[in-house]
């Protein structure tokens, strides 16, 4: 009976080891996936706020041509 | 006369047993390990504390109507207190850095051998016939591998609360022993040259990713280990209201008076499983003794996964980060970047340090729900 | 090869079903509700979280002895979170508008005209055999109209428990959304005259009024309808700690850390309420149909008060400020601050709508008072 | 028996909506007669403490002289 | 009509008793005494307002499901919410007058006298056929003599929850008059020339001796009065956490949200026992009768072991400071500092007479210990 | 019964008092001890720190010999 202990203990290392791994590799996966498409989402964004960089420039350039 | 003497027999000198007096003895240990050398004072003051008042005879506190026992009935057993405690910690937690490299959950996952190791352990002992550990308590026992007390406590809460006191006494007293237990075996497991190994600046975060991530993380356990979901799912939400950016007074109170208030009665609910019946035993002895190979095995799994990744790697990886993935945040990371700059004064580990620091949070937190699981 | 089906048995992608993968997204949704679209956070980021883990199959988390049912069973079956919040909210409340302006109370009156006729409504869809309400059904979803968040989880924890998570879903969304509903309804019956009306600065308060009110509010109820006495009592309560000036200590921690802690508890055991079998029911989708409809028909009988006193009195009044009187404070008062400036870009209405607007709180729990003791 | 549903339904209506105005309207009344109350109250108190003021301006006065 | 009829006779107006309406003035007057007069505001305003809403006639709020009966039951009969302000009490208060100097101990022991004399004079009344009151009963009217509020409602919360109510308003009432009561005793009991004497300034106390001081105090209590420990262990775990220096964290929620969450729950929690029926009561009357009784024999008692030390002292020590040994923190320590300032305005006593003040929270703490330990 | 009464009250008194008297009494002895082995204790760090003192002494003139 009590190898039949030691064989649960086995068992359940086995087994949670592997749970663990396998769980955090599909969240690395996860992760990995996950920050790619918001980086992508970001930079879709960060050129809109270029756009809206270079609406601001001109402005100020007008800006600053008027006042002469 | 028949006064003095019913005030005689009410007091403790007359009720005390020896078991109470080396139990306020210890538990006058574990104050000054917590004052003095700030062993995690935290947790020892109001632990220590709890434990004296829970040896004090002839009067219930840790027992029956006693405000200590009712703490521990209302938050240990409901598993209420380490819960709200997890979600303090995803209030607290920035997990940018596993955010930046998440390949360092792979040493958060290694660093979890020390638990299952420590599980067979005492599974051994009982084997022997020198203790009696079922396989409830053994899976309880091992969790102190796991570095994190709020986790070990909510573990042994369900799988074996007659070992509560001493498995949260080992899970926190080692968790400040870290900075002597780590480095020995760190040194005697790495070359002087892969220790030396500087890694990349980390890459920035963006705030979409944090707040994608906690959300991200508790799906995934709910479709895969959803025994794990109550701590996954605490430290998630913790970790939500801190990057989410519009409930910041909630994430404010959570990491302040909130996890406060709860630390204390957490501590005091701890304290009153101190009593000499439960904490006096052959196998509180046996607990200290797996909880500290525990940690020394979790140790050694991190630095050799971090030893294997750095040379399949084309990144450089230094393996000595590998040790943080135990958890006991934050300390083991400041061990594995102080151990790295004595061999390299340059070499400034922290911050790729707190990514296996933080997965060995979420990795100890599913390595108990699979025990729950399996042994319930 | 068996512990492998074990524990592929034992994962959320072979237990879970339809039903709660449908509320998986839908929680998805409410949270990106409240932190992007930043509808009513501190409520929807909570109950959302709370309804993901509420759909994780396999574990007991909204039920059992899971926490979040706890929480329920502590704070929801007994009143006490719905009743601690809006004893923070009365913390939180400046009644001076009100005060300086006691008339704006009928506006307040008039706007809970849309509880009642979304109570009728309800009821006409049993009627019709479209549904299945009951009065008391009727009466917790007719309160969604109150748009008052505590105002609903109180009567329906106490009407209605089934239909709790739909109807504190539908009234915080639209509490949310009452810049988009209330200005076409607000246009359509005023003219442009009348929104251009300006109104006289309101006179100061003393510090006298605003200490009596509070205590002279709970004894009209007492007096008048007791069974309002909780909601209003505890409403009173909070703002007397604010305006009494010497139990200032209790009044900061009441409007910080204890509605925080409280906010968060509230939902996340609202959440609880959001598992599949209770809220993927035909019955939800009536509540959030009527919801809105309360909403509206209250934001019109607001404004036809607003205009009937309008034209009554004496000192100008702008019926836009009737709008208001729904509360979804202090939602309703920019808006309708907003609109009166796009009229009138001179017309500053926002402290002449906070009085119907905190007129709208104690008409709601007034309602919510008669609706108890009729229906119980 | 529906029938009787949408009845009881609208004797509440009446019944709530007549509730929710008399109490407001007592309210309006009561805080109005309050607000009277508590102005004459200060205005009382204001009284005193202009007198305050005048014995303060008379001290001021006197200490004044004495220095010179 | 018969609608009508119905809300008539659920209003309060027409279900109003003639007791519950003298409640209700009562605690108006309560509220009167808070606000206006300061006296002690936190728990005036709280118990007074607790009282109004608990003789609002035909609904459910102090008892039955009523929040503040669940507040009771959870906080009064389980005595955490006293315990817990304890703890507060002990992380606000600084023990290091007392330290410097110990022998004030003796008069924070003098001053308990007026504790058992009331105790006596309500065992008198009964004899005397007039009241009926336990011993249970009349050991709980006796401690309000301790003039320490958390104390007064943890015993009668034990021994006499009936007359609660009455114990705790006349506690905190005569806790506020102290300014009032004590003078003329003192000044009648000692002469010009002693009210003159000037004391030595007190020594620095060391963080060690502020440290090991709660520690110690929680020991002696376990070996000779284990009866106290509940009320001594939290004041001191609360102290410990002040002085320590290694939980700031805790102690500063322990100062501030924890222990105002708490007074308000236990404010309100002892308003709900100012029911008419157990408050209108000729018990009541004799309550308030003995109470001011027991502040009076307090007072005379400390003041006569104040002269008693003072002429077997070789340091010079003013009999005023015993005064303070009643506790009543620290109200009854500036009111030794004025009395002794008139007699001679060069004369501060405030710091001398903190140790008294003090050493009376310890006194009556532990003669509520041995009252629990002979009564039950 | 109610003579008895009283009795049980006097009983409790001098209990009461004299218990009070004993813990304070006993109180004010182990903090004196405590106070007395604190302040010794302290008196030997303290002449621990004034060698600490001497050193920095020493070394701070080191310095200032060095700079000149
Ligand atoms: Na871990
Ligand atoms: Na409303
Ligand atoms: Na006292």
């Amino acid at each position: 009976m009590q190898d039949e202990l030691i064989g649960e203990g086995l068992t359940l290392m086995l087994a949670g080891m592997g749970t663990v791994f396998v769980f955090l590799t599909v969240l690395v996966i996860a992760m990995t996936v996950m920050s790619k498409l918001a980086s992508r989402l970001r930079s879709t964004n960060a050129a809109t706020s270029e756009d809206d960089g270079v609406v601001a420039a001109i402005a100020a350039a007008i800006n600053q041509h008027r006042r002469k | 006369m028949e006064l003095v003497n019913e005030i005689w027999q009410g007091s403790g000198l007359y009720q005390i047993t020896a078991g109470q007096a080396v139990m306020l003895v210890i538990c006058l240990l574990l104050l000054y390990l917590g004052i003095v050398k700030k062993f995690e004072p935290l947790l020892l003051v109001t632990i220590g504390f709890g434990g004296l008042l829970s040896n004090i005879p002839g009067v219930e506190i840790a027992t029956g109507d006693g405000l200590l026992h009712l703490m521990y009935v209302v938050g240990i057993t409901t598993g209420a207190f380490p819960l709200l405690i997890f979600m303090g910690v995803g209030a607290l937690t920035d997990f940018g850095p596993l955010l930046a490299n998440p390949r360092t959950l792979f040493l958060g996952a290694a660093a979890q051998f020390g638990i299952f190791a420590t599980l067979l352990g005492a599974l051994g002992l009982t084997s022997l016939g020198w203790a009696d550990f079922s396989l409830r308590d053994a899976a309880a026992i091992g969790i102190i591998g796991g570095a994190d007390g709020p986790t070990a406590i909510y573990v042994a809460g369900r799988l074996a609360p007659d070992l509560l006191g001493a498995i949260a006494v080992a899970a926190y007293s080692y968790m400040a022993l870290v900075p002597l237990i780590q480095p020995p075996i760190m040194k005697a497991l790495t070359s002087e040259a892969e220790r030396k190994i500087e890694m990349k600046q980390l890459r920035e975060v963006s705030k979409t990713e944090r707040i994608i991530f906690p959300i991200l993380l508790l799906l995934l356990v709910a479709l895969l280990l959803p025994s794990a979901a109550p701590l996954i799912g605490m430290l998630a939400f913790g970790n939500l209201m801190r990057e989410c950016g519009v409930v910041d007074r909630l994430s404010n109170t959570t990491q302040n008076a909130l996890i406060n208030i709860v630390t204390i009665f957490l501590g005091l609910a701890v304290g009153s499983k101190l009593s000499a019946e439960q904490f006096l035993d052959m196998n509180t002895l046996f607990i200290l003794a797996l909880g500290i190979v525990a940690f020394g095995i979790g140790t050694a799994s991190g630095v050799l996964m971090g030893k294997l990744m750095s040379r399949l790697s084309t990144n450089p990886i230094n393996p000595l980060i590998g040790a943080a993935g135990v958890s006991a945040v934050p300390m083991a990371a400041r061990v594995a970047n102080k151990v790295g700059q004595e061999a390299n004064p340059h070499n400034v580990l922290l911050m790729h340090a707190m990514g296996p620091n933080v997965a060995g949070v979420i990795g100890s937190a599913v390595a108990a729900g699979i025990m729950i699981m399996f042994t319930s």
